[in-house]
């Protein structure tokens, strides 16, 4: 047992965080640290500066652009990139529909898709949930009709965060409606975004974000060519996916940047005849906080050293269930440490600091944690089953 | 000991109920109204002066009801059942009760009197950048200038201060006690920076530059009165987190009823039930807090305690109910176009105005000692 | 509204506590307050100190030496008993089989039992809970086959607090084995503890106390005269006792006192600069436990207001829920409190206090009230279905 | 970066799980050993001795293993496991290792020889009367007289100091420092007040009447020193609470599955699953920060941070983790007869040595800085 990096370990972290501290303009990087939000523009040219270097997508098969590196490595990776506050690779390319295509896909699927998706000239959008099927996705009910060397679509897709920036989407539909098992009959399929027939339509979301969607799909014409793996053999690469998706939950230097920044603005607030900061019970939340930070930290060290295969650990639902918890605390504590200011919701309209404002708008935008990715409720049954065989 | 309403409290919630029935019986009803400028509906605003909903808890002789801290505790239950996004606290109950206790007769008679009618509107201008419950240190200067008086100084947030006719502000006067005064909001030297809240009610940050002001009253009564002042306004929205919590509660059962997942009714789902078991638990024990606190005021007893610790209750409570009524709806619970997340929003703004939960149990934590 | 009492309840109040300062012998009230163990002895003697004045069971029917009293009394009566420390009248007698006696009972069995229970010259214990049946209380297996004028009971009954002082015992036995419902085929039962066949054996508890006992019965005689109500009609006399034991769980004095004791032994022990009492996170803890126990006084004090039928009011599940766990959490914060002394188990065999070993025996053995008298799990489960309709 | 035991700490794992399989296969076998006067095993303990494990961190000369943290915590895991009574850390970790820092090598020779070799025990006597985690003002006076060194006080509770041999004292000299001192438990002028605790241990009240006593440190040292030790013991017992843990888990997972309610397992409850859900996630972040403060110990690094934090969160999970064992039991997990009530005490007593949950609660808010 040895929880300290080797010498070769810290080599490479420090080439990292040498290399992140300078990468990505310092514009884009102050608001990433602000919780402020990117335009599509910056998240691009940001993950394009990235996979120039070869640090887009190392995750992928070297062949692919990818990196030879152990679980170790890519965690340095992750952990450097957060720290410096560089925008990360967009979920959807590099952690989802990429190593499906990779591991799923034909040669020459993989070669029309694979660079474009690393150098996000492609922007992928998810096309799981449906209205009627949330946690239960196996249920889901667009219809894809064979019709010689097409496919006919039909339904409606929800909760798909960035389809109004998405080039294409990558989508679950069901091919064979008689199947005797529902998670038969599913087929994962790659949909042209500008295709006759798709529609998407904006959802607020409580904090008034619009990063969410709609999409509906009305005899939208996929060629056949656009099929990964077989007819009626989507639910494989749904659960490998879905496995990275659980896995990718890890933001930790997000959480330590939201203590620091509370501690910070605490130490400026009256609070009886000293500060904020000098307050016990303040500084025992932050202690608590602290606490499971670094808890959930060496914990998916564990993960990350006892991952030699690739496939998920299921211990990997306990980050999720419990990082998507502390995320949402760390910004209440920072909704708090804002106080009275934090309900003005417009930044800009008031002298108040920007930073007191989007507390709030970080704050309810983040229920979204313990929901989306697999409910905290889901991450207790697969641990239940899973882990405890309940 | 009875805790039932009288039947004139009855009616009184019928009748409200009604109000807010006819102006938001949807959703869609209240955002649009909501999204406005305004951001509130004038035409319930005047059934509600007309009504005498206005003016509970003013003397007749103001054109008010004479009624007290329980008949608005009812009709701020209400509010919070629909999410009405009227500022009855903020632009009448709170400045009135203050004008009522701080002025002279005149000026009540010139200052209440509209405000119950349902003609002008007020606001209270008292915490500055910076400060924090229970403390606000007033920076605000007034300066005898002649005849009159001029404000000088900065205030926010101000709830309601957006389509406030008249503002009551707190001020440091040169001898150092601390004041209030009454100023027209189309004063010169005025500026308003209105602002709109995460749960889309509406306020104004005020910048005075010698603006002239009329004095009303001044310390030590203006500390004991705003102490008052805050007990009874936060009370009232204790009330209306009940109505909210209650609601939301309701709307979280009928969606575990109706919604399949894995082929059954979400209701089946024992973890989801006995959560909402717990969220029933969390709203009663609120109500019974602030059932005492509401009594308490009727009784015309001040109790910080008492206050305090509804509001410890409340506020727990609602973020516990609202966070999870959001949690249990899942992806519907955070869009906009479904209440779920109002109800989350305001429940959040509640729990953290007239003082945080943490700064309520801070002040308990101060007051214990041994029996 | 109005929570105040009106001149008539606070010249009742006042009369109860004048009376309960004095009716039972100091040392017998200062052990109740010490949270100390109390002899059959001394339960006896002060229950028939009540029983003289009329005081032991004014929840019964007048007739049978009952009050007929408001609510709003009764609950000052519990309130005032409790806040003298005297101990409290034998719940198995006085709440639970004295009033399905009155109310099941014919009046013959009513005059043999009713005055001597009010009395405790019977000691009652209660035969519900089986091996096999604990929250699922109907499939209890204890079988009772009618032969002529008798029963013969054969089962085993387990949890049976103070069996091994019992003179009777009330019991739930199923007397139709195919009964289509296993709610039906149940019958009330007295039984005699001297019978022949009856065997105790105490279960040692968690804190070492002996207060539950196994109970076996083996072809154990019962006369048929017994029997309470109808054959096979028991579980409507289950149905209603339960009633009254999920209804007196407002112990709320007990708590305060636990609260009051805190406070004062936290003056005197060190922390930081200065003592416990000081400490900010000490006094946030006494303020959360002080506004949940008055939340608490106040719901029970709004079902004490409401309760005109004398039928159980659904909100009491919320009482026993959030009641049980808050004395819980007071013998929690006690020991606590009590700090490295609360660890030596047996009081005086060293010269720590005596009170300082006993929050560690009190912390486990109140465990229990949570799982006893409908665990949490089920009055939860009651909320959701009777309160919520889920 | 690794967190896998080696093959030899492996090997140890194997042979400890043996060991105490042996003793300690059924909870009745573990109560017969506890309700003795002794409240442990003596063959166990001979045969701990011969296997090596009384001497893991001690060195070689000494007839010790020269090992350390890791393998202390993977024996004291398995200890927790089982529940094992034996006081492994009291009567030789942790006073071997004050004698193994403090006194000289003849004395070191001496006194932990015979402690390795299982043939004596020893106990750390530090605490005093009323004294709380981490101030403890030793009042326990150490006074020369001619040659030697007399002590008088009173130190409780003093764990293991029933069955000792050897005390290890804290006393005040008369230049007003903290020396340690060793005195032999049969010296005359000293009374043992024996007392069993909740979780079936041993331990004594001890009076010293000017009793001799031969020196081993003093200040300032002795307060670095005792840190030290505490911060390793702790760090021990926080791996037998991830033990005991993670059996009392088990059990209750096994209890649901075989435990039929209403004509179903308990096992189909989803409140009760997900519980025992919670129940894991608790214990592998307490495991998590065990495994990381034992780490930093065996580089060499004594860090009162990443202590105090695996405590916390040892303490606060060992408290839920016992509590719902015990409440997920029902009936059963509250008597004696059945293993989880015996779990819950042990977690309750870790929760509550060498500082409490909240003591290190307090210490870490004290330390809290901007980063």
């Amino acid at each position: 047992m040895r929880l300290q990096l080797t010498d070769e370990q810290e080599a490479f972290r420090d080439r990292m965080r040498s290399f992140f501290s300078i990468a990505v303009p310092q514009e884009i990087r102050d608001k990433v640290a602000a919780g402020a939000e990117l335009s599509r523009e910056e998240i691009v040219s940001s993950q394009q500066i990235l996979n120039a270097h070869g640090l887009a997508v190392p995750q992928w098969p070297v062949a692919w652009g990818g990196q030879d590196w152990t679980p170790v490595e890519r965690h340095l990776w992750t952990d450097e990139l957060q720290r410096s506050a560089t925008p990360m690779p967009l979920v959807f390319n590099t952690s989802l529909v990429g190593p499906v295509i990779a591991e799923f896909g034909t040669e020459e699927q993989k070669q029309r898709f694979l660079p474009a998706t690393a150098n996000l000239d492609i922007w992928w959008c998810q096309g799981f949930s449906e209205p009627e099927a949330g946690s239960d996705l196996a249920s889901l009910r667009t219809r894809a009709v064979r019709e010689d060397d097409h496919y006919i679509v039909n339904g409606q897709k929800t909760w798909t965060t960035y389809a109004h920036y998405a080039d294409w989407m990558f989508a679950l539909v069901r091919t064979d409606p008689d199947a005797p098992r529902k998670q038969q009959g599913i087929s994962f399929l790659l949909i042209d975004m500008t295709s006759p027939g798709v529609t998407v339509r904006p959802i607020e979301l409580l904090d008034g974000a619009k990063e969410v969607n709609e999409v509906f799909l009305d005899d939208v014409r996929v060629p056949a060519e656009n099929l990964i793996g077989e007819d009626n053999q989507g639910w494989a690469c749904a659960k490998f996916l879905l496995g990275n998706e659980r896995g990718g939950f890890a933001m930790s230097q997000v959480v330590r940047r939201r203590l620091a920044q509370a501690k910070q603005a605490a130490a400026e607030i009256p609070c009886g005849g000293g500060n904020l900061l000098d307050d016990q019970l303040f500084r025992a939340r932050i202690a608590e906080l602290e606490t499971t930070a670094q808890a959930l930290e060496v914990t998916g060290l564990r993960v990350v050293a006892g991952s030699q295969s690739g496939r998920p650990n299921p211990i990997s639902s306990l980050l999720k269930l419990r990082g998507s918890q502390l995320h949402q605390d760390t910004t209440q504590l920072l909704l708090d440490v804002a106080g009275p200011d934090a309900r003005l919701f417009e930044p800009g309209s008031t002298s108040a600091p920007d930073w007191a404002p989007r507390t709030a708008r970080t704050y309810l935008n983040n229920r979204k944690s313990t929901i989306y990715g697999g409910s905290s409720e889901v991450q207790r049954s697969i641990i239940a089953s899973s882990i405890l065989g309940l | 000991m009875d805790f039932d309403l009288s039947p004139e409290q009855l009616a009184l919630r019928a009748t409200v109920r009604d109000l807010f029935a006819d102006h938001y019986d949807s959703i869609e009803q209240r955002n649009a109204v909501s999204s406005t400028d305004l951001g509130w509906s004038e035409s319930l605003w005047r059934q509600a002066a007309t009504m005498g909903l206005l003016g509970l808890p003013f003397d007749e002789e103001y054109g008010g009801m004479g009624a007290g801290p329980v008949e608005i505790s009812v009709a701020m239950e209400e509010a919070g059942r629909v999410l009405a996004p009227e500022p009855f606290v903020e632009a009448v109950y709170l400045p009135g009760m203050l004008i009522s206790r701080a002025a002279n007769p005149e000026q009540r008679k010139r200052m209440i009197a509209p405000l119950v009618a349902g003609d002008t509107r007020a606001a209270f201008a008292h915490d500055e950048p910076g400060s924090r419950w229970p403390t606000n240190r007033v920076q605000t200067q007034a300066k005898q200038d002649g005849d009159q008086v001029l404000l000088t100084g900065r205030k926010r947030p101000v709830a309601a201060a957006d389509s406030a006719d008249l503002l009551i502000v707190s001020a440091l006067t040169t001898e150092g006690t601390t004041g209030l005064y009454a100023v027209d909001a189309g004063s010169a030297g005025l500026q308003r920076h209105v602002y709109r809240t995460h749960d889309e009610r509406r306020g104004a940050e005020l910048v005075f530059d010698q603006v002239p002001a009329e004095p009303l009253a001044e310390r030590a009564e203006v500390t004991a009165l705003v102490t008052e002042g805050y007990i009874c306004a936060q009370t009232a929205q204790c009330a209306e987190a009940v109505g909210a919590m209650r609601a939301v509660l309701q709307l979280t059962v009928d969606y575990l009823k109706a919604r399949q997942q894995f082929g059954v009714p979400l209701s089946t789902f024992q973890a989801l039930t006995h959560r909402a078991a717990d969220m029933y638990e969390a709203v009663e024990l609120a109500n019974s807090l602030t059932l005492q606190a509401t009594a308490a005021l009727a009784d015309g007893i001040v109790d910080p305690v008492l206050a305090s610790r509804a509001k410890l209750q409340v506020g727990r409570a609602s973020v516990f109910v609202g966070e999870q009524a959001v949690q249990m709806h899942g992806g519907i619970g955070i869009t906009r176009e479904y209440p779920a997340s109002h109800f989350l929003s305001r429940l959040t703004a509640i729990s953290r105005t007239f003082g945080s939960t943490d700064d309520h149990l801070r002040h308990l934590a101060s007051l214990v000692g041994t029996d």
